[in-house]
C-alpha cells in the first residue's frame, strides 16, 4: 500500500553513458500515487519496459533510486518487492487447478489454509472464474488465464503495484473491451495502483486515469485521456494520439499573427509567446478543430480542397495551405464546400509549439 | 546461502567435468608411458611417475612390424562417413522437405505415416538387420567394400536427418514457399533458391548426428567388412583383442576420437541454441 | 494437381532408398526364421515355426531380455536426471558457460567401442586408476569386471558416461526454449527454487522430457557394442543382453534361422515395451492436465 | 482483361470455407474482402492466387480457366500479414526476385527496383537485409516485391494488421500513390476494419462464414446493407440493433419506446422488425427537435483514436454512442442520449433491409 516514487531514476544499458541519447531511459522524477489507474505509453523503444522493469526490480537502473513508501527498494530483487504483474502472454501453472493457481502467491507466503481460502472466493467471485475453481487451468481460454494471472495479483494484501505488460495482446478483438471494464472495475473495487504498459493508445486512454506518454526515454507528458487529446504538450502526444495526428506548421511570429510561409493566421494572444531566437517554432491544430467555411470571413483564409474521404461516420478533407497538406475532420451531416473552402483556426484549440514544447501565452 | 549455493553449483559442474575429462586424461598419460608405467600399477604424471616416450604414437603410422598402420582405416572411416552423411543429408533433406510441404497419399498411407516411417528406423537394432545385410551385400559382392558400408549407413543416417530437418523446416513459413513460387519459382526452384539457403543451423545440426553415429558405428563395420576394407573402430578394436600394449592402444583412441570432439568444439554455437526444443517435442 | 509431378521429387529418392535398404532385409529377416539356415545347412527350407517354439523355452534369450530391459531402463533414468541436473546448471549464468556446454557433450562425440576399449583398462583391477584411486581414498579394491554385479555396473557407468551429454544436449536445448514470463512470475508470487522447479521448470519441461526419454530408451534397448568390448557378456552370461546373445547364436555359431526368430521376436518385444513405455511416460508427466 | 468467380465453393475435411462465390472484377478496379476473422477472407485469396484449388467451381481470368495453369506461370501477386521477404537476400535482391525470375534485362531490373523502392520510401535500405528492419519497413519492402513485377492479380491479405496504428495510417496516407498505377491489374485488398475499406474506396465484396453478402461500390454497400448482417461486419462499433415493430403507424422499439414514423419509414408494413442505428447517429446532445431522448448508464467510455465509443445501458438493451474528441465517463454514470429516428434502419424478420435513412450525399466533392 504505497505511493511509488522515482527519484532521479535513469538507465542506460552499456553502464557507462557519456550523453543523454546513451540512456535508454533519461534519468526523471516521477511519483504514481497510490490506488490510481496509470497507463504508460508510447511506441517500442521508448523506454517503457525499461521503465517498467525498473518498478519491478528486474532492472537496477543504472541512476537514483526507487522508493516504495519512503522505503528505498532499488537494490531490492523483484520477489522482496510486493508487486505483482501480469505479462503480455497468459502465465498460469498448467499442472493445477484454478484454485491452486490462484492460491499459490498465499501458500508461498505461508498463510493459514482458511483465510487462503476465503481470499481465493473472493477474488474468482469478482473475475467470474468460481464456476472453474475446479477445473484445470490449462484447459481454460486465453481471456481466462489472463483473469487468473490478475486473480494471482489480486489475492495478495501485500500488493503496492499491480503491473501490466500489455495484457490484453493474446485477447480476441470481441472480449477485448469486457475485459477493459473488469479491469477498470477492479481498480474502482480494490483502490490498487495499476500501471498498464502498452504501445497501444487506445488501450491506455481506456484505462487510465492519468496516462503517461512516453518518447525517446522520456516522459513527455502525463495527463488524462482528454488532456491528452486537448492540449497535448508536446508535438509527439499530438501525433501519437488522435486519429488522423494533429497538423503541425513550422511558423514564425510577427506582430499579432502567427506566420506561416507567407500566410498570416491572425492569432494575436498566441503571438506575444516569447520564442527564442534560435528554436524551432510550430503551430499545432487538430484535424477535428480545424475548420471550413463555405464563406469567406475576417478571420478566414482561403485554400484549396486537394482531396476528400469519405469514412462512413465522418470525413476526411484535406487541402494546401501555404505549401502544407493539412487535415479536417467532418462529420458526416455537416456539408462541405468544393474545391475551396475558407479556414479558420479557432484560438483554443490552436497550439504553440517551440522545439517540440507546448508554449501557452502568459495570461492562459 | 547464496555462498554455499554457488559453491555447490561450481562443484557439481567441476566434478561432472573430471568424470567427463577423466578416461581422455588417462588415455593421454597412458599414451606416452612404456611398461615401466604400467606394470607397477597406476600412474599419473609424466617424468614425475614415469618417463614419458613417443613410442605409443610412433607405432601408429608405422607398417608392417611392430607398426599398427592407422592410417588406411583412419581413410576408409573418412570416406565411408562423409559420402554416407553426405547421401543421407540430401535425400534426407529433401524428403523432409516434401514431408514438411506436400500432403502425399497411397492409399491409407498418409504424411504422418511416411514421416513415422522414416523415423522408426531408428528402432531397428542393428543385430536384426546384419544377418539380411550380410547375406544381401555378399550377393551384389559388396561384402567387404566402402560402398557396400556407404549403403548400409545411408539407411542409418537418413532417419536422424529427416528427424532433424523435418521440425526445422516446420519453423519456416510455408508462406515463405508460397511468395517464392507466385515470384516464378517451381517447386524445385523454390526449395533451392529460397529454403536451403536459410537451413545452414538444420543443416549442420543434422550434419553433425549423421557424422556423429557414422563415424562411431562399429557393428556394421564390423560385420560388413574383414580385411580388404577396415574402418577405425574395428581397426581399434581389434588391437584390443591382440596383445597390443596399453600406450599404442591409448594413442590410437585418441586419434580415433579427436575429429569429432574437435569439430563439436567448431559447431558450438548451433548446438545449444534452442534449434533442437522444436524436434523432441 | 499440377505440383504432383513436382512433389514426388522431394519425397522418393529417399523414400525407395530407404525402402530398399530396410524393408527387403527385414522382409527376409522374417522369412529366415521359418528356415532351419545353419552353418551345416545353408538355405531357405521351411520348417514352420519350430525356431518359435524353440526360443520359447530357451531360458536364456528371456533373461537376456529381461537384462535389458533392468539396464536400459536404469541407465536412461539415471541419464535423464544428471542431464536435467546439469542442463540446470549450465542453463543461466555461469562462468565459462560455453566451455562447459561443449565439455559435458564431448563424450557423445566419442565412439562407443574406442572409448570401451579405454574404459577397460580404467576397471582394471590392479592396473587401472579406478581402483587406485579407491585405494588413495581408503575405500579398497572392486572387482569391476569380474563379478557379475559390478560387471553390470561398469557397463552401465560407460553407458551413462557415454550417453547422459545427448540427455543433457536435448533438454538443455528445451531449457532455452522456454518463455521467461512464467520464471518471473513464479518469483513475484514468492515461489522459492523448488516450489518454481515443481510449478514451473518441471511441467513446462514435461514434452521434452518425454521426447528425450524415449529417444533414449529407444537407443539404449540396442545395447551391445559396449558389453562386446568390455564384458563380452561375462562374467558367465551376466552382462548378455539380447544383441548379444542374438549375435552369438547368429553370427558366432551361425544358427542363422534361430537368430532370425530371436530378432523379429525381440524386435516385436521391442517396439511393443517402447509403446507402453510411451504411453506410461505421458501419462505420468501430464497427468494432471487431463484431470 | 476480367477476373470471374463462378459459383466457387470450398470446403477442407468436410468444413465449408467458401459457399457460392460468384462475381467479376474488371481490369484496373481496386477491390476489398471485408470480413470478420474466419469469414473465408483468407480462404478466397488463395484461391485466387491458385494456392489451393476449389472444391467446385471455376476461376477465370481474360477468359482462360485457371485450374490449370501452376501457381508460378501465373501473374499474380501477394501480400501476407506475417511480413514474408527472404531472408538471405538483401532488400534490393528481395524486389529484384520476381524480375530476375522472369529474365528480365539488367538495366531493366535496376531501373525498376530503383522506382520501385522510391515509391516505397525504402530506397535508402536496398542493402538492408530484411532482419534489420523495422516491421513497417518489412512490409514495404513485400508490398514492392508484389508491384514491381505489375502483375494482373495484386492480392493483399489483411498487410496492415500487425502494424501498430500509427504506421498503419502513414501506409493509408500513402496507398493513394503506391497503388496509382494499377490501370492493368486487379486489386483485391483483404480487411476487418470497416474504416479502412471505406479508406480504400473502389469495389467491396462484404464476406460472413464463407458467404458473399453483398458486392458492389464501397459507399453504396455503406448507405444501403443489402442486409442485417451486411451492417452488423460493415460498421465499427457495431451497428446498435434493436428488436422491435410497426404498430398503428408508428414504431415501437424494445420495452416501449415509442416514436413516429419517419419519411422513409412511411412503406413499412405493420409488424416485427429489427431496427439498426449507427453510433454515430447517437450524440450526448440534442441536435434537432426530432430528436428522441433515453437515459441510460454508463458500462465503459471506450477511446477509439479521435472518438470515444461510450457504451450504454438502457432498459436491457446494450447501446453504443460515438462521440465525437475524446472523454471520461466513469462506470455506471447516468448520462442522456439522443438520436433522430431519420437515422434508424429497418431490417425483416428474414434480416434483409427494408428501409435505409436517405443518405444525401454531403454537398462533398467527389472521391479524390
Amino acid at each position: 500500500m504505497a505511493k511509488i516514487d522515482l527519484n532521479g531514476v535513469g538507465h542506460c544499458y552499456s553502464g557507462k553513458p557519456e550523453k543523454l541519447e546513451d540512456f535508454a531511459l533519461r534519468p526523471m522524477n516521477h511519483s504514481w500515487d497510490h490506488g490510481r489507474a496509470y497507463a504508460l505509453l508510447g511506441p517500442s523503444g521508448c523506454g517503457k519496459t525499461t521503465l517498467l522493469n525498473i518498478i519491478s526490480g528486474l532492472i537496477r537502473p543504472s541512476e537514483g533510486r526507487v522508493l516504495f513508501g519512503g522505503v528505498d527498494v532499488t537494490d531490492q530483487p523483484t520477489a522482496k518487492r510486493n508487486i505483482a504483474q501480469v505479462f503480455q502472454f497468459p502465465v498460469i501453472y498448467k499442472n493445477v487447478t484454478v484454485y491452486n493457481n490462484l492460491a499459490f502467491p498465499l501458500r508461498c507466503r505461508k498463510l493459514p489454509a482458511d483465510e487462503i481460502d476465503r481470499k481465493v472466493r473472493e477474488v474468482a467471485r469478482l473475475l467470474n472464474l468460481t464456476e472453474q475453481l475446479k477445473s484445470s487451468a490449462a484447459r481454460l481460454s486465453a481471456d481466462a488465464k489472463q483473469l487468473i494471472s490478475l486473480g494471482r495479483g489480486l489475492v495478495r494484501n501485500d500488493v503496492a503495484a499491480l503491473l501490466l505488460d500489455e495484457p490484453l495482446t493474446v485477447i480476441d478483438p470481441h472480449l477485448k473491451w469486457l475485459l477493459r471494464r473488469k479491469l477498470k472495475e477492479i481498480n474502482d473495487t480494490y483502490n490498487q495502483t495499476m500501471v498498464l504498459v502498452t504501445h497501444d493508445q487506445n488501450e491506455a486512454l481506456t484505462f487510465a486515469e492519468k496516462v503517461v506518454v512516453m518518447q525517446a526515454g522520456q516522459i513527455v507528458q502525463v495527463g488524462t485521456a482528454q488532456e491528452l487529446f486537448e492540449n497535448p504538450r508536446h508535438t509527439f502526444v499530438g501525433y501519437f494520439i488522435g486519429s488522423p495526428a494533429m497538423n503541425f506548421m513550422p511558423c514564425r511570429l510577427d506582430g499579432n499573427a502567427v506566420k506561416v510561409g507567407e500566410e498570416r493566421i491572425s492569432l494575436p494572444e498566441l503571438a506575444t509567446v516569447d520564442v527564442p531566437p534560435e528554436g524551432k517554432v510550430e503551430i499545432g491544430i487538430r484535424p477535428e478543430f480545424l475548420k471550413l467555411e463555405h464563406d469567406a470571413s475576417p478571420d478566414t483564409l482561403e485554400v484549396p480542397i486537394l482531396n476528400v474521404r469519405d469514412l462512413g461516420n465522418f470525413r476526411i478533407a484535406t487541402v494546401r495551405f501555404a505549401g502544407h497538406d493539412l487535415k479536417i475532420k467532418i462529420p458526416e451531416a455537416r456539408p462541405i464546400p468544393s474545391e475551396k473552402g475558407f479556414l479558420r483556426f479557432p484560438r483554443q484549440w490552436t497550439k504553440l509549439y517551440v522545439d517540440d514544447v507546448l508554449r501557452e501565452p502568459a495570461g492562459a | 546461502m547464496l555462498g554455499l549455493y554457488r559453491f555447490l553449483k561450481y562443484s557439481a559442474i567441476l566434478l561432472w567435468s573430471a568424470f567427463v575429462a577423466g578416461p581422455f586424461l588417462w588415455a593421454l598419460t597412458t599414451s606416452f608411458k612404456t611398461s615401466e608405467g604400467i606394470v607397477s600399477g597406476a600412474t599419473y604424471i609424466p617424468w614425475l611417475q614415469y618417463k614419458p616416450s613417443l613410442d605409443g604414437w610412433g607405432v601408429l603410422f608405422r607398417r608392417g612390424g611392430q607398426g599398427i598402420d592407422i592410417v588406411d582405416p583412419y581413410l576408409a572411416s573418412l570416406t565411408v562417413t562423409l559420402s554416407a552423411s553426405a547421401i543421407s543429408l540430401v535425400l534426407g533433406t529433401l524428403a523432409a522437405y516434401g514431408l514438411s510441404r506436400f500432403s502425399y497419399k497411397a492409399g491409407p498411407i498418409k504424411n504422418a505415416d511416411i514421416t513415422f516411417f522414416f523415423i522408426s528406423q531408428r528402432i531397428m537394432p542393428p543385430i536384426v538387420l546384419s544377418i539380411p545385410f550380410f547375406l544381401m551385400l555378399q550377393a551384389f559382392g559388396l561384402l567387404d567394400t566402402k560402398l557396400g558400408l556407404i549403403i548400409v549407413y545411408v539407411a542409418l543416417l537418413m532417419p536422424i536427418a529427416v528427424w532433424v530437418m523435418i521440425d526445422f523446416f516446420h519453423n519456416i513459413p510455408v508462406e515463405l514457399d508460397e511468395t517464392a513460387m507466385l515470384d516464378g519459382c517451381r517447386p524445385v526452384e523454390t526449395f533451392f533458391r529460397v529454403i536451403l539457403p536459410n537451413c545452414k543451423p538444420g543443416l549442420v545440426v543434422a550434419g553433425l548426428f549423421c557424422l556423429i553415429f557414422g563415424w562411431n558405428d562399429f557393428f556394421f563395420a564390423f560385420m560388413l567388412t574383414f580385411t580388404k576394407t577396415q574402418l577405425l573402430p574395428v581397426a581399434v578394436v581389434a588391437l584390443n583383442s591382440s596383445v597390443t600394449p596399453w600406450w599404442s592402444l591409448s594413442a590410437s583412441a585418441l586419434v580415433s576420437v579427436a575429429p569429432l570432439v574437435i569439430l563439436a568444439f567448431v559447431v558450438e554455437k548451433y548446438l545449444s541454441r534452442g534449434n533442437l526444443a522444436g524436434a523432441i517435442k | 494437381m499440377l505440383v504432383s509431378r513436382q512433389k514426388l521429387i522431394f519425397l522418393l529418392p529417399g523414400l525407395l532408398v530407404l525402402v530398399a535398404i530396410i524393408i527387403f532385409p527385414l522382409l527376409f529377416t522374417i522369412r529366415v526364421s521359418f528356415s532351419s539356415w545353419d552353418v551345416m545347412y545353408p538355405g531357405l527350407d521351411w520348417i514352420g515355426g519350430k525356431n518359435y517354439s524353440r526360443l520359447f523355452s530357451d531360458s536364456r534369450f528371456w533373461e537376456s531380455l529381461q537384462r535389458l530391459a533392468g539396464i536400459a531402463v536404469g541407465t536412461v533414468v539415471i541419464e535423464y536426471l544428471l542431464g536435467f541436473g546439469l542442463a540446470l546448471l549450465v542453463w543461466k549464468e555461469v562462468r565459462y558457460k560455453r566451455f562447459f556446454r561443449v565439455l559435458f557433450l564431448v563424450p557423445m562425440m566419442t565412439t562407443p567401442v574406442i572409448m570401451s576399449v579405454i574404459w577397460r583398462t580404467i576397471f582394471h583391477e590392479s592396473l587401472g586408476p579406478l581402483n587406485n584411486i579407491l585405494g588413495f581414498l581408503g575405500l579398497g579394491q572392486v572387482p569391476w569386471l569380474s563379478t557379475a554385479g559390478m560387471a553390470v555396473v561398469s557397463v552401465m557407468m560407460v553407458e551413462i558416461w557415454q550417453w547422459t551429454p545427448f540427455m543433457f544436449l536435448l533438454l538443455l536445448a528445451g531449457l532455452l526454449s522456454l518463455p521467461k514470463e512464467p520464471f518471473q512470475a513464479a518469483a513475484i508470487d514468492g515461489a522459492g527454487p523448488f516450489r518454481t522447479f515443481f510449478m514451473v521448470t518441471f511441467p513446462l519441461m514435461a514434452p521434452i522430457s518425454i521426447g528425450t526419454l524415449i529417444i533414449r530408451l529407444i537407443e539404449a534397448s540396442k545395447i551391445m557394442e559396449t558389453v562386446y568390448v568390455l564384458t563380452s557378456g561375462g562374467p558367465g552370461t551376466a552382462t548378455e543382453t539380447s544383441s548379444y546373445y542374438i549375435y552369438i547364436r547368429g553370427l558366432r555359431d551361425f544358427q542363422i534361422g534361430y537368430a532370425a526368430s530371436l530378432s523379429v521376436t525381440y524386435l516385436v518385444l521391442m517396439i511393443l515395451a517402447l509403446t507402453i513405455l510411451a504411453k506410461f511416460l505421458v501419462r505420468a508427466f501430464i497427468s494432471k492436465d487431463k484431470a | 482483361m476480367s477476373l470471374i468467380i463462378d459459383n466457387v465453393s470450398k470446403s477442407v475435411d468436410g468444413e465449408i470455407h467458401l459457399q457460392d462465390i460468384h462475381l467479376t472484377m474488371q481490369k484496373g478496379s481496386f477491390n476489398t474482402l471485408l470480413g470478420p476473422t474466419l469469414s473465408g477472407k483468407t480462404s478466397l485469396l488463395r484461391l485466387l492466387a491458385g494456392l489451393d484449388k476449389p472444391t467446385s467451381g471455376r476461376i477465370m481470368m481474360g477468359g482462360q480457366d485457371l485450374s490449370s495453369i501452376p501457381v508460378w506461370k501465373r501473374n499474380v501477386s501477394m501480400v501476407y500479414q506475417q511480413f514474408i521477404n527472404y531472408p538471405h537476400l538483401d532488400i534490393y535482391e528481395n524486389i529484384a526476385f520476381p524480375l530476375r525470375r522472369a529474365g528480365l534485362a539488367k538495366a531493366e531490373i535496376d531501373r525498376k527496383v530503383r522506382a520501385t523502392a522510391e515509391t516505397l520510401r525504402i530506397d535508402e535500405l536496398l542493402r538492408r537485409s530484411p532482419g534489420e528492419l523495422s516491421g513497417g519497413q518489412q512490409q514495404r519492402t513485400a508490398l514492392a516485391r508484389s508491384l514491381v513485377k505489375g502483375a494482373d492479380l495484386l492480392l493483399l491479405d489483411e498487410p496492415l494488421i500487425n502494424l501498430d496504428y500509427k504506421l498503419r495510417e502513414e501506409f493509408h496516407d500513402e496507398f493513394t500513390n503506391i497503388f496509382a498505377d494499377n490501370r492493368d491489374t486487379i486489386i483485391i485488398y483483404s480487411s476487418t476494419d470497416p474504416l479502412e475499406s471505406l479508406l480504400l474506396g473502389g469495389d467491396i465484396l462484404v464476406l460472413d462464414e464463407g458467404r458473399q453478402l453483398q458486392h458492389g461500390p464501397t459507399h453504396d454497400v455503406y448507405r444501403n446493407p443489402r442486409m442485417e448482417a451486411v451492417a452488423r461486419v460493415f460498421n465499427d462499433p457495431q451497428m446498435n440493433m434493436i428488436n422491435g415493430r410497426v404498430e398503428n403507424g408508428r414504431i415501437v422499439l424494445g420495452q416501449g419506446l415509442t416514436l413516429p414514423r419517419s419519411t422513409h419509414m412511411t412503406d413499412l408494413r405493420e409488424g416485427k422488425y429489427r431496427f439498426g442505428l449507427r453510433a454515430n447517429a447517437l450524440g450526448l446532445s440534442r441536435a434537432s427537435a426530432d430528436d428522441v431522448e433515453l437515459e441510460a448508464r454508463v458500462e465503459l467510455g471506450e477511446i477509439n483514436g479521435s472518438e470515444t465509443f461510450v457504451h450504454i445501458h438502457h432498459n436491457e438493451v446494450s447501446w453504443v454512442v460515438q462521440e465525437d474528441g475524446v472523454h471520461t465517463h466513469s462506470l455506471g454514470q447516468v448520462i442522456r442520449v439522443y438520436f433522430n429516428p431519420e437515422y434508424l434502419f429497418a431490417f425483416d424478420e428474414k434480416g434483409m433491409l427494408a428501409a435505409a435513412p436517405k443518405y444525401v450525399p454531403g454537398s462533398g466533392t467527389a472521391e479524390e
